[in-house]
This record gives structure tokens, C-alpha cells and sequence, in this order.
């Protein structure tokens, strides 16, 4: 059984944000518009996290850190939901079963990636807009929790054609599976089967740059970073 | 742990849907029910190219069509300009097609000018009610009466435009944004066109306000550059130096921001080119084999340059200056970009200037690593077009704007306000625009209103009502980019020919109609030589007969017997393109590039462009002047910088995509509109807190926005990402920001190119009081 | 199976968390009504008269 | 006891004074207003609520937490005093249990406001998963309510029995309540026998119980690896400050009954001596578990704790942390040490103090901790304020609590007749023998 994990380059990562923006439109999230953003509401299931200015004019430093859902080995929102609403697919992905959430946001407030989202209104897609929608991702009602997926709809097509041809998945296919991965300008990310030691991501997942977010809490998260310089 | 196979999933996500709609007290059923079924598998995908027109770049898309509705966009593999990927702006341009405040049909004002009422009429009705006016124009002998004026228009529609006119008749066609960087190349290697660079083999990237990672062009191919700078090449990650007066992404991403006086980016390159030629590090075989008037160039320099008396005007320390030199004269290969910011200046072409001789000092022009120079496709030529006496006469007409009032500027677009208004030269009977927004974009919009109000007809082909657009009598509303055909030549990167073809991925949702085949359609209704110029019945034809010449040179990515099977292949893949680029110089250069390369009158790359003298031009190498500000340093304390956001994109509609509005300014945390950025030292003094509402205020007006305490701003600059602050537009686009365009002195112009200073303005800066 | 695989699956699996707590809150009522009835038929000789009116807790 | 006495106390049950009648009107008011704001809120969702991301609960789970606090005073006073054999808890006694059985379902009340999908609630029956917090949360409380109410009931039996046999002169509507809630009971001395054996045995069930109910609310918070809440000493913190709250809560109760019952002589000066000794030791063990905490915290100077650390020492949450330690402690203990000896006025005043405190508490654990989360940037840092809709709601809750309260005195003893009752005590005597 494959578990499906990323590598994210932050020496290539510019900072641009079309993965933020390619996985909206996959994922069918929609806007939040000024005052429901300006309030924290605005939903990123891949959202581009800016740490603070660190050292002195003109030398200054920050980093950018593309950040979609770690898909954690050991998650702690899986944990906490009282319905099973949130769940860990036999490949190890964090899935969402958007019918039985009740909405209590457990799982919001147990992630400390905070990469949950809740919906405090119904999704908006003003006419014509909704011709746009992905046939492929639900749209969430409003009142339940969702989170990024790894793009498990591609994922799961991918691994049906693959099927079909009696096959596995090849490490070259990796590169149109997410859509953050996908549409990545700088090419600084890499999606695979971290169980395979020779996939891409299992390689870089070893590399001395290696590091993942708060490793400290246990979380075994599946998404792997590498330092600049 | 459960296993969800893809059928459950969707099942769960039609169940989702379904719930949406049941739960949903807002959103009508209808839009719920239209959930449901689109949550079901499709099994009709389909991929369609096209090519992105929401900035300049013109990447190659790729669209999912699912069940006749364009579903998600991605970049085309096979274009060697984006490879398959896409910037954000790219992502949205689905929310652009169904944008719910598109113009559906043809408008007739029925109210004052901008009063905003409208009459929706018929094509034909609107074709003929233009036509028959530019038919007036032309048959009373004054032709020149007729305006063209448009902004960055995509494809090869610039070309068209500039066809049209010529027909017409009217020497009038004038760029709302001219370009001074193709100004300092044409100067100093008799090339009109931005130069490109082979960045993946740069190792030393010293940009001068070149905004690498945010809105320079193509913005994926430079993307992708910086990261094989930094990755690519195992070993040798690469150096990158910005220089620029803010802190931008690049200046964050590269190995170190260099603060600079705005406007003295020039100076700082005369200070490094006296290190490298004081210090004897500059490729002397370059300089001597194809280099003109380098002598007279380099003494100059010595003279006045030196880096103690540079790090005084640009406040870069001696130090700084001194090391960068080395840097870069010593890791080659290496270039000096300079940035568009740098254009806007009074002094913007003498930078651009200085800068780009750092490249050929340092022996960078046309050498792997270097400065490239862009290579067009091999198109088939237009036809001349049909001169009868209207046309001859109307062409011998000076044009209304004027270029020739600046040494080299083709086109002066700050200076149509005064020439239409006051009609001294001639009055201008007709207006078209064409993506050029000038009540938004251009400073001064009294002065423009004053002057649209006395041009008796004007027409706009925006699909949206924008400022401008709304002064006019009709609106003939384009097709977006999903919905018409384009072929796109690459803006200046790889060198080598590229071009990308995008053709309807969609049925046109509503009854507007492709700019390309109205002009065509209005061309041949006003009849007579213009009809006769434009014998192709609509924009498609013209592509393919211009397509022709690929077909000819039989070069290139595809190779076909007949014209049929290539358009065929080339509608198929969306691109067309001849690899590998051939330098001049380096190791396995081809000599024989040279001239091909180095186009100047004396066929070197000229230090003292011989293309001065030929218009006469009192100034002396290397022209470089200290930039001229609009407002004084007493009153206005600060130095605006105006700058442009990764999730800006251009063109009508484009102020008005959401989720663009919601990633807006990563760096200082703010979405939904625009912000000053200060220094939190200053602002301290000033009493300003983040968040704070404040005026900035120059001399010719004063805007309010949020105050951002950025550390990367200098304390003697604030900075502003322009392009939000309409004030129509669409739901999403009006009241969002405000405009820093209006805080522009239009007075202030580079006398070289003609460029209005937009960068060389001071400002104040003070609290806002609540309710003002 | 082993002891520790029975209590995660009694921990982890959908369900089964809804059973206890149902068992629970109901075996409570139960007692307690049981509770009450006991306390009632203290004494229940010289019952006084509007008792006889049958009450379910007789 | 004499005769008269228990005239006295049960004469409210005969009348209604007209300031009751309106003050009755009043909360049902307020609390149908409140019920309308809901009905906003479940048409339009918890967007009109202040919360967002990442403060992803607000002033809602706070008053759950208060209110379940709230209840503790009851059982407390009752089931633990009854345990030690402290006799002048008798008076009481009922009227604290009577907080129990009317906040608990505010409590849990509020939990299902908070919910996003009320409609889907029984999922968690369904699909119910025990590794959840909430899971426990949910069965120990309703278990807590259950018990409440079967405890209250049992030992008001024998009360309303005697309502039934003495007040002949109700309205035939309040008689036949009497009879159908008295079940039958015959004031027979193995029934006494009996009545007492199971109250003692659910007493101390009941204590057992108040200390699980409130370790599991903290637990909710605690099991989670947020800084500022996961740590071992948030159950019993809760709990302490449960019990603080919910002693506070039973001296403003005995006060007004005290006045508006005119049980001058049986509520002495001497009962709330008890309850200030009481107080005094509970605000010390607050001030203890309090240091105890924040010491902890900082001598650790975790990044993240620290962040959380300062939001409510210095940060945006410093006035209510300092206004709440000032309520919490500073405040009620002057006063327990000085005018509060004398002063029932005093005391009374404490108590709602100490109630207005802790509420802040509960708002100090849970919000600042969801403005600083882990993973550290200004987009996932959060601000919060309760909008009016909150407000509404909340206060609606807390109407709701004294409108359940105040019916529940007009029709019923609030204090307990038979427990103090000679007879009955002689009955008991001669079953020990």
C-alpha cells in the first residue's frame, strides 16, 4: 500500500501563490469577499504562509511556506472527530466525508497546522460562475469542515486508468497529480509514493535539506520540506 | 481506516451537492440543482489550447472542457515559454469567462456621456453606425481625424490595429504605454525590441528594480528560470543581487537586497562600470571587436562616476559598490537587467542605457548566460496597404500626440489630453479604444475627461463598462480570451522563435464578437481602401495567411506538406517553435550571428548610439541626468514607488476576479485592495500605526489607504501596488483599492523617451481622520 | 485479536461510541426508575385512598 | 419543627406577588428574543457569530463550560456536604441542587448552538466515535443531568407530598401536579428508611461524578496539543474553579430566598459564616492552581506556550485576564475577610463577583490559545469578538436558567421541610435503634 506524501523546495519556492490558486479552482472553493476575509474567513486549502521579518535593514529575512495538509501518519484531527467524519484512507491521505460532519470543529482547533476550514457561510458561485465548478470535487455545504485533499479525485482516476492497464502508478505521473503540484511555475514541489524508496519524493525525503512541520508533535506529517540555501 | 475508491467518493460528493442544495437558505434552487449534476463523473473531457491573455506573458493554457463549459485551465506542456505551468493570474481566467458582469451585446449610450445609460442594439446596427461615421471622417479628406488607442493589446492584434489605422488612413494609432527598454536596446544594438535573457545558464543576476518574481515578463519562464538558478544546476546555485528601493519578493528570494535612491539606478550602473573599467575587469576582446565609441563612453565615465561621488547620489555605499563590480565583472556569465520601474523615470532611458552597457563591459551580449536578443516567428508579411488619396493625404498629417516633441519617444500618449482638447493641430472627429483605460490608468483623468468630452465619437471594445469605456457612445464588447482565436509571438526570454496559438475553447456565452474580426467587419463596411486592405473575411483567415510563412520556412516544431495539415497540428498543440536559440559569442558562438545581433549603423554594439546624432542630440555620453522629481523634497518628503503584485492582472475584466482580490499582498498580509507601505521607524515618527487609514498626497492629488509598516521600505520611500482603485468595472472590481495613477504629474517626462516620470513623484503621507 | 487491537477498535471505530453512550444513559434512566419504584413500596399496607386510582408505580 | 414554620414555607406556593408576575414576564421576554436571534442564526449560520479562522470557538463553548461549572454548586453543597455529615447544608441544600438541575441544560444547550450542523447532531449516535473528546463530554454530562434530576426528584418526594396533603386551596391544576409528582408517597417511615438509604448512596455517586463531568470538559480543550491547554493541570483547574463558581452562585441563592421567603431565622447569619470559611479556602486553592499554571508556563519559556503566555498577560487579552484575577481573587477575598463577615449584602455581592470572574476565566482558557496557533504567521493569527447575535443568545441562556428557577419556587418548597422535620428525624431515629 503507497503512502502518498509531498516535497516542497523553499529554495525554489518564489512565493507566487499559484498553488493557493490552482487547488481554489480544482477544489471548487470559493471566495470569501472583503469583510468575510478581512475577519479570517477567506478558505486556502493550500495557502502560502509569509513568517515574520527577521533581521536587521537591509539584511532582512522571511520565508515563504507553501503549506497544504500535511496528511499526517499520526492525525490529530482524525483523532478528535466524534462521527469519523474525518478519516485516514488505507493510503494514508486525511479525507473528509463532507456528510457526516456535524460541524463541531474539534478537528479545526486539534490540527496545529491549522490547515482545516470551516464553512461559517454557503458557498457563493454568483451565476455564471458556477459553470466553472469542477465536475469532479463536491461543492461543501455550508456548516461542515473541509481541508485539502492531496487532490484525491485525480489521484483516484489516475490510479483507475493505471489499473486498467494492469499497471501501478509510474513516478513520471506524479508530476499532474495535486494541482498545486501541477501548476507549480518554479517546479518546487514533487508528489510520490514515500513507501517506494525509489520514488522522487522518498529520495528528497532523505536529503540532508529535509525537514517537516512541528516534527516535534509527532504527526509524522507526509509533506517534507527542503531548506533554502 | 477506510479505503474510498473514486465512484464512492463522487457518490458522496453528488450526496454533498444534493445536501448543499437542501441545506442552502441562500442560492437558488436552480444554481443547487446545477450542483448536483455537475457532481457527477464526466466522461466528455476534453483538452482545448489556448493562450493566456490576463497579462502580457501570453502563456500556453491548456483547457478542461467538460459537457461544453470550460472547467479548469492549465499551463501547455508543450510551449517552451510556460512548460506546462501557469502563474496564478492563469488559474482565474475561467472567472473571467463567466465573469457575471460581462457586457452581453453591443451598447448605445442613450444618456450623457457617462451617465451610464445604455441601449443594447444589434451587431449590424452598431457596425454600421461606427462605419458610417469613420466613413464621414475619411471622405471629408481627414482621415487623421480618427484616434486609435490602445494598451498592450495581446497577439498579434497590435500589428492588425496598426494596419487598420494605416487603411484608415490615420497616422493616429497610438500606444497608451510605451516602452523605453526597446527604446535602449534599438539605441545601443539597433534592436526595437526588450532584450531577453539566457538566465538558466546565468550565474551573476544583478537586477536593477527588476521584478524577476512578480511582474516582469514572461512571468513563468522567469519563475522557472530563478529556481534552475538556484536548483538547477547542481554545484552552482547562482547569484542574485536586487537592487531596488523596496523590498519586493525578488529582493526577499535573491542572496541580497541593495536599497537604492529611486531614479539613480543609472548612476549606480555608470559607478560599477568605472570599478570595471578603472580596474581594468571588463572583456576587452568584446569591447574592442564589436564595440562603438567605447573610448569616448569610458572616459566619460572615469570622469564622473566614481563610486564616492555615486554612492552619493544613490546612497549605495562605496563599499557596496566597489564589491558588486568585482562580482560581477568576476562570475560571468553574468547580466545587468533593468527593470521597467526604472523606465518611469526622467532619466529612464539613459538608465536603461547604463545599464545594458554593463552587459556588453562585461562582454554578456549574445553569449550563453547573456542577453539574448528574441528571435520573431518567420510570419508571412502583411500586404501593403491600399494607399488612395484620403489615405496618402490623411498619413502625411503629424499625429495628434505629438512623439516628436521628445528625441526618441514613438508615441506620447500623456500629451492627447492638451492636443484633443484645445484642437490646434486638428480636431479629432473619432476615438476608438482598444484595452486602454486611460480615466484609470493614465494620470490626470480631469484633463481627460475635459478632452473625451469634446471628441464627438467614441467607441470601446472592452467586455466590461470601465472608466473609460463608459464615456463612450458605443461599446462593441469583445470576446474573452477563451472564447477567440490569437497567435502570439514570445515576448523576449528564450531567443529562439515561439509561437503560441489559442483558439475558442467555448462557444461565445453571450452576443459579443472577437476584436480581431469586428476591426475586419468595420474595415470593410467604411469601405473603399480600407475594405480593400483587409480582403480576409474575418481574424482567422488573417492568422492563417500570416501563419503561411511557418509553413514556408518549413522550420521548426512542426513540419507539414500542406497549409491545412500545419494549422491543423498548430490548432492542436497551440504552439509553434524553433529550437535551439544560436548565439554570436561563446565558446561554440556562430561569428556570423554578429550582424544579425548587432543591427546598429555601425553593426557594434554602440556606447554612443550613432542614432543620436542622427537626430541631432546636443547630449553627451552617457546622457545620464540626476532624476527630476514632481514635488519638492520640503513639502513632499517621501519618493512614491508604484509597483505591481504577482496577483495583478491586466487588461479590461481584470480588476474584477476574486480570488485574485483574496491572495492579493502575500508579503504585508493584506487582501481585497492596495496599501502604502512605510517604514516603521517613520511612521512611528509620523504617529502611524499598521492598519492605520492614511492620505498620501502629491502634488497633483491624494488618495487613502491602509498603512502597511513594512521593514523593507527605506525611510525616505513609500511604496504602493498600483493597478486596484477603479471605480466601475464590475462588482468585484469598483471601490476595491485606490488608484495611485492619479497622484502621477503627467508634466513629468523623461526628454528622451517621452515616458511620463510615473516613479519620479514625492509625496506626504499623514493620518486620516475618521470620516474624511 | 489482542486485547490492545479490541480496545482501539472499541476507541476507534465509528459506532460503537454511540452504543456506549446510549447503554449508558439508558441503563441509568433504567436504574433510577427502578430506584424510585423500591422507595415507593416502602410501606405499601394502609395505602391511602386516592391510591387506589391504580398508578403505574404501584 | 413547628407548625408555623412550615406555613412559612410553604405559603409562596398559595400566591403570586405582582413584582413576580412581571419579573416572570420579563425573562420569558428575553428568552423568546433569544430563541427569535437563534432562529437568525440557524438561517444564516455561524457566520454571524464573531468566530472565524483560526478562533474557532467563542463566548458559546465559554458558557457551556460556565454553566456546566454553574451546576457544580448543587451537588456540591448537597451531595459532598451530605457525605461529611455537615448538618446546616440542610436549608440549602435543595435550593443549590435546584442551580444543578436548570444549568446543566444550558450547558450542554449551548454546545448544540454551537454546532454547525444541528440537523446532523444524532450522527453522533450513529457514528459515534469513543476516541473523541466529545464523546465523553456527551455521555457524562447527559449522565450528570440524569442524576441531577433523579437525585433533586427523590429528595423533593416527600415535599411534594406534603404540598399535595396540605395545600387543599390551590387551584385544582397545581393540586393535580402535586398528586400525579408525588407518586404516591405515603410519608411511610420505611420509605423515609429507604429514600435516605438511596440519597446517601447517590451522593456519593454524584461527587464521583461532578469530579469525572468536569475533568472531561477541560479535556475536550486538554486532549488537543495547543499551547496553553495541553496540560494535566486544566481538569482539576476546571473543576476547582467549577466548585468556586457554583459556591458563589449558592450564596447569592440563599440570600434571596433568605428575603424573599422572610427565612430570616432559618437561613442564619450562621450558614452564610459556613459558606464565607468555604470561599475564603476555594479562592486560596485557585490562587494556588492558578500560579501553579502560569509558573509552570513561563519557567518553561516554550516558544508557542509563551506566545499564548503573553496574549493574556500583556497582549491583546491582558485587561479581561487581570479583571478576571482581580474578580477571582483579589476582590472576594478582601471582601470575605472583612465586610463580609458581617454583611450578608457583602457576600452576596462576592458571590455574583466571583460568578462574573470566573465566566472571564473560562473565556481566558478558551480564546487567546485559538489566536496563536502553532504554526506561526499574521494569516493565521487571530483576533475575536462576540457579535450581538452572541450576546443575545447568551443572555437569553441565562434568563432561561433564573426563569426555570424562579417557577421552579413558586410551586415548589425551595427549602427542604422534611429533612428538618422532628417527626422525621424520630421516624430515622428509631430505624437506627
Amino acid at each position: 500500500m503507497p503512502k502518498w506524501g509531498m516535497v516542497i523546495d523553499l529554495d525554489k519556492c518564489t512565493g507566487c501563490q499559484a498553488c493557493s490558486m490552482a487547488c481554489r479552482v480544482e477544489n471548487n472553493v470559493s471566495f470569501a469577499g472583503p469583510e468575510q476575509a478581512e475577519i479570517g474567513r477567506a478558505m486556502f486549502w493550500q495557502e502560502v504562509l509569509d513568517t515574520e521579518m527577521h533581521g536587521h535593514y537591509p539584511f532582512l529575512e522571511t520565508q515563504f511556506v507553501p503549506r497544504p495538509c500535511m496528511h499526517c501518519e499520526h492525525p490529530p484531527c482524525v483523532k478528535v472527530c466524534p462521527v469519523g467524519a474525518t478519516f485516514q484512507t488505507e493510503d494514508g491521505l486525511v479525507a473528509m466525508d463532507y456528510e457526516l460532519c456535524i460541524g463541531c470543529r474539534m478537528c479545526t482547533i486539534a490540527c496545529p497546522y491549522a490547515v482545516r476550514y470551516f464553512n461559517w457561510l454557503a458557498p457563493r458561485f454568483p451565476t455564471p460562475l458556477e459553470q466553472a465548478l469542477n465536475p469532479d470535487v463536491p461543492v461543501r455545504p455550508r456548516g461542515v469542515v473541509e481541508k485539502c485533499t492531496f487532490c484525491i479525485h485525480r489521484l483516484r482516476a489516475a490510479q483507475d486508468r493505471a489499473e486498467k492497464e494492469g499497471r501501478t502508478l509510474r513516478d513520471a505521473e506524479m508530476v499532474n497529480l495535486p494541482a498545486c503540484n501541477q501548476v507549480c511555475p518554479a517546479a518546487a514541489r514533487y508528489f510520490g509514493d514515500l513507501e517506494d524508496p525509489e520514488s522522487t519524493v522518498s529520495r528528497l525525503a532523505r536529503s540532508p535539506r529535509a525537514f517537516a512541520l512541528l516534527e516535534e508533535l509527532g504527526t509524522e506529517p507526509k509533506v517534507h520540506y527542503l531548506t533554502g540555501e | 481506516m477506510r479505503h474510498i475508491s473514486r465512484r464512492t467518493f463522487l457518490k458522496l460528493a453528488a450526496v454533498s451537492a444534493t445536501a448543499a442544495a437542501l441545506y442552502e437558505s441562500s442560492g437558488s434552487i436552480l444554481h443547487a440543482l446545477n450542483l448536483i449534476d455537475r457532481a457527477t463523473p464526466p466522461d466528455d473531457a476534453v483538452w482545448v489550447p489556448s493562450v493566456c491573455q490576463l497579462c502580457p506573458a501570453e502563456c500556453g493554457l491548456r483547457v478542461r472542457v467538460v459537457g461544453g463549459l470550460a472547467v479548469k485551465i492549465e499551463g501547455n506542456l508543450l510551449n517552451p515559454n510556460n512548460q506546462g505551468r501557469t502563474c496564478p493570474k492563469g488559474q482565474v481566467g475561467l472567472q473571467l469567462l463567466y465573469n457575471p458582469d460581462r457586457l452581453q451585446a453591443p451598447l448605445k449610450r442613450v444618456g450623457q456621456r457617462g451617465e451610464g445609460r445604455w441601449q443594447a442594439i444589434s451587431w449590424n446596427e452598431a457596425i454600421e453606425a461606427v462605419a458610417a461615421r469613420l466613413r464621414d471622417v475619411r471622405l471629408a479628406g481627414t482621415a487623421e481625424r480618427t484616434a486609435f488607442l490602445y494598451d498592450r493589446p495581446p497577439g498579434l492584434l497590435g500589428e492588425t490595429i496598426a494596419r487598420f489605422c494605416r487603411a484608415m488612413g490615420t497616422p493616429n494609432a497610438i500606444d497608451a504605454r510605451p516602452d523605453v527598454r526597446s527604446q535602449a536596446l534599438f539605441l545601443t544594438q539597433g534592436w526595437d525590441s526588450q532584450p531577453g535573457y539566457d538566465l538558466d545558464r546565468t550565474r551573476y543576476l544583478l537586477s536593477f528594480n527588476f521584478a524577476l518574481l512578480e511582474s516582469a515578463q514572461p512571468t513563468v519562464r522567469l519563475l522557472r528560470a530563478y529556481s534552475f538558478i538556484r536548483r538547477g544546476r547542481p554545484g552552482d546555485r547562482g547569484r542574485i543581487v536586487q537592487i531596488e528601493p523596496r523590498l519586493s519578493v525578488t529582493g526577499i528570494k535573491a542572496d541580497e537586497w541593495v536599497p537604492i535612491r529611486p531614479g539613480t539606478e543609472g548612476a549606480l550602473a555608470l559607478g560599477l562600470a568605472w570599478v570595471i573599467l578603472r580596474e581594468r575587469l571588463y572583456d576587452r576582446e568584446f569591447v574592442d571587436e564589436h564595440c562603438h565609441g567605447f573610448e569616448e563612453w569610458s572616459k566619460a565615465v572615469l570622469e564622473d562616476y566614481s563610486p564616492a561621488y555615486v554612492a552619493a547620489l544613490t546612497s549605495v555605499p562605496e563599499e557596496t559598490i566597489k564589491r558588486l563590480a568585482r562580482e560581477f565583472a568576476g562570475m560571468s556569465p553574468a547580466v545587468a537587467v533593468g527593470g521597467e520601474a526604472i523606465d518611469q523615470q526622467t532619466n529612464g532611458l539613459a538608465s536603461q542605457m547604463a545599464i545594458h552597457s554593463l552587459n556588453a563591459l562585461v562582454g554578456s551580449i549574445d553569449v550563453p548566460g547573456g542577453v539574448v536578443m528574441q528571435r520573431p516567428p518567420p510570419l508571412t508579411p502583411w500586404p501593403d496597404v491600399f494607399m488612395d488619396d484620403v489615405t496618402t493625404q490623411g498619413l502625411s498629417q503629424p499625429r495628434l500626440d505629438g512623439p516628436e516633441h521628445y528625441r526618441l519617444a514613438r508615441s506620447a500618449p500623456h500629451r492627447l489630453p492638451e492636443a484633443i482638447a484645445s484642437g490646434d493641430l486638428y480636431p479629432l472627429e473619432a476615438l476608438l479604444l482598444y484595452r486602454a483605460n486611460p480615466l484609470h490608468d493614465a494620470p490626470d483623468p480631469e484633463a481627460w475627461r475635459s478632452a473625451l468630452d469634446k471628441v464627438p465619437l467614441i467607441v470601446s471594445f472592452d467586455p466590461f463598462i470601465e472608466e473609460t469605456s463608459a464615456y463612450a457612445d458605443y461599446i462593441l464588447p469583445d470576446h474573452t480570451f477563451l472564447e477567440r482565436w490569437i497567435a502570439a509571438p514570445l515576448q523576449p526570454s528564450l531567443g529562439y522563435p515561439v509561437l503560441a496559438v489559442g483558439q475558442p475553447v467555448v462557444e461565445p456565452l453571450y452576443d459579443t464578437r472577437a476584436f480581431g474580426d469586428v476591426l475586419i467587419q468595420l474595415a470593410r463596411q467604411v469601405g473603399g481602401g480600407p475594405g480593400v486592405s483587409f480582403p480576409w473575411s474575418d481574424y482567422v483567415k488573417v492568422l492563417r495567411f500570416r501563419v503561411g510563412g511557418l509553413v514556408d520556412s518549413s522550420r521548426g516544431s512542426i513540419r507539414a506538406a500542406t497549409a491545412d495539415e500545419f494549422w491543423r497540428e498548430l490548432a492542436a498543440r497551440g504552439v509553434w517553435f524553433d529550437s535551439p536559440y544560436v548565439f554570436a559569442g561563446g565558446e561554440e558562438g556562430n561569428p556570423e550571428a554578429w550582424e544579425a545581433v548587432l543591427t546598429t549603423p555601425s553593426g557594434k554594439f554602440e556606447f554612443t548610439p550613432q542614432a543620436f546624432d542622427q537626430r541631432e542630440i546636443s547630449a553627451t555620453p552617457p546622457y545620464y541626468e540626476s532624476p527630476r522629481y514632481a514635488g519638492t523634497e520640503g513639502e513632499y518628503p517621501f519618493h512614491m514607488q508604484l509597483y505591481t503584485l504577482m496577483a495583478q492582472a491586466t487588461g479590461p475584466g481584470a480588476a474584477n476576479l476574486p480570488h485574485l482580490h483574496e491572495l492579493y499582498g502575500l508579503h504585508v498580509k493584506r487582501t481585497w485592495g492596495n496599501w502604502v507601505e512605510i517604514n516603521p521607524e517613520t511612521a512611528h515618527e509620523l504617529g502611524i500605526a499598521n492598519r492605520d487609514a492614511v492620505w498620501v498626497e502629491s502634488p497633483v492629488g491624494k488618495i487613502r489607504l491602509p498603512a502597511r509598516l513594512y521593514e523593507g521600505t527605506q525611510a525616505e520611500t513609500v511604496n504602493i501596488p498600483a493597478g486596484l482603485g477603479h471605480t466601475l468595472g464590475g462588482q468585484w472590481a469598483a471601490g476595491i483599492g485606490a488608484n495611485p495613477e492619479h497622484l502621477v504629474d503627467r508634466r513629468r517626462v523623461d526628454e528622451l523617451s517621452g515616458l511620463v516620470a510615473r516613479q519620479g513623484v514625492r509625496v506626504k503621507v499623514y493620518k486620516a481622520e475618521v470620516g474624511d | 485479536m489482542t486485547v490492545g487491537e479490541i480496545l482501539e477498535k472499541i476507541f476507534t471505530t465509528p459506532g460503537i461510541g454511540g452504543i456506549i453512550a446510549v447503554v449508558v444513559l439508558s441503563s441509568a434512566v433504567a436504574i433510577y426508575v427502578g430506584l424510585t419504584r423500591w422507595i415507593l413500596q416502602g410501606g405499601r399496607e394502609e395505602a391511602p385512598p386516592w391510591e387506589r386510582m391504580g398508578w403505574p408505580f404501584e | 419543627m413547628a407548625q408555623d414554620e412550615e406555613t412559612l414555607l410553604l405559603s409562596p406556593l398559595t400566591r403570586t406577588s405582582r413584582g413576580f408576575g412581571i419579573f416572570i414576564a420579563l425573562l420569558v421576554a428575553v428568552v423568546l428574543v433569544g430563541a427569535a436571534i437563534y432562529g437568525y442564526q440557524w438561517a444564516n449560520g455561524l457566520s454571524v457569530t464573531g468566530m472565524n479562522r483560526p478562533v474557532y470557538m467563542g463566548i458559546y463553548i465559554v458558557n457551556f463550560v460556565f454553566f456546566i461549572g454553574l451546576a457544580h454548586s448543587g451537588t456540591f453543597i448537597s451531595a459532598i456536604l451530605r457525605l461529611v455529615g455537615a448538618d446546616w447544608r440542610k436549608p440549602l441544600a435543595r435550593a443549590a441542587e435546584a442551580i444543578t438541575v436548570f444549568s446543566v441544560p444550558f450547558g450542554a444547550g449551548s454546545i448544540l448552538i454551537d454546532l454547525g450542523r444541528l440537523d446532523r447532531m444524532f450522527n453522533i449516535f450513529v457514528h459515534g466515535r469513543f476516541e473523541s473528546p466529545l464523546l465523553w463530554d456527551v455521555v457524562s454530562v447527559s449522565l450528570y443531568l440524569l442524576s441531577s434530576i433523579a437525585f433533586f426528584y427523590l429528595s423533593l418526594l416527600p415535599d411534594i407530598a406534603r404540598c399535595r396533603d396540605r395545600l387543599i386551596d390551590v387551584p385544582r391544576w397545581q393540586h393535580q401536579m402535586y398528586r400525579v409528582l408525588s407518586l404516591g408517597w405515603k410519608d411511610h417511615p420505611e420509605q423515609y428508611r429507604r429514600l435516605e438509604k438511596v440519597l446517601a448512596a447517590m451522593a456519593v455517586f454524584m461527587s464521583m461524578l461532578v469530579i469525572i463531568v468536569h475533568t472531561v470538559v477541560s479535556w475536550v480543550f486538554g486532549m488537543t496539543v495547543q499551547p496553553g491547554w495541553h496540560t494535566a493541570i486544566l481538569g482539576p483547574f476546571f473543576l476547582v474553579g467549577a466548585v468556586f463558581s457554583g459556591s458563589g452562585a449558592v450564596v447569592v441563592t440563599m440570600a434571596v430566598l433568605r428575603r424573599i421567603f422572610h427565612l430570616e431565622d432559618v437561613l442564619t447569619l450562621k450558614h452564610f459564616d459556613y459558606m464565607r470559611k468555604l470561599l475564603i479556602a476555594l479562592t486560596l486553592v485557585w490562587l494556588y492552581f492558578m500560579v501553579a499554571e502560569y509558573l509552570t508556563t513561563f519557567y518553561g519559556q516554550e516558544v508557542e506556550e509563551m506566545l499564548v503566555f503573553w496574549q493574556k498577560f500583556t497582549g491583546t487579552y491582558a485587561i479581561p485576564f487581570w479583571v478576571m484575577f482581580t474578580l477571582c481573587f483579589a476582590v472576594p477575598l478582601a471582601i470575605f475577610l472583612t465586610r463580609g463577615k458581617r454583611s450578608i449584602g457583602w457576600m452576596v455581592a462576592a458571590g455574583l463577583i466571583i460568578n462574573v470572574g470566573m465566566w472571564l476565566e473560562r473565556y481566558i482558557v478558551v480564546v487567546p490559545t485559538l489566536t496563536r496557533p502553532r504554526l506561526l504567521s499574521e494569516l493565521t493569527m487571530g483576533n475575536y469578538t462576540p457579535t450581538w447575535v452572541e450576546g443575545v443568545i447568551t443572555a437569553a441562556c441565562f434568563a432561561g436558567l433564573l426563569l426555570l428557577y424562579a417557577l421552579f419556587t413558586r410551586f415548589f418548597p425551595i427549602i427542604p421541610i422534611w429533612e428538618r422535620s422532628e417527626e422525621v428525624e424520630a421516624y430515622l431515629h428509631e430505624m437506627e435503634e
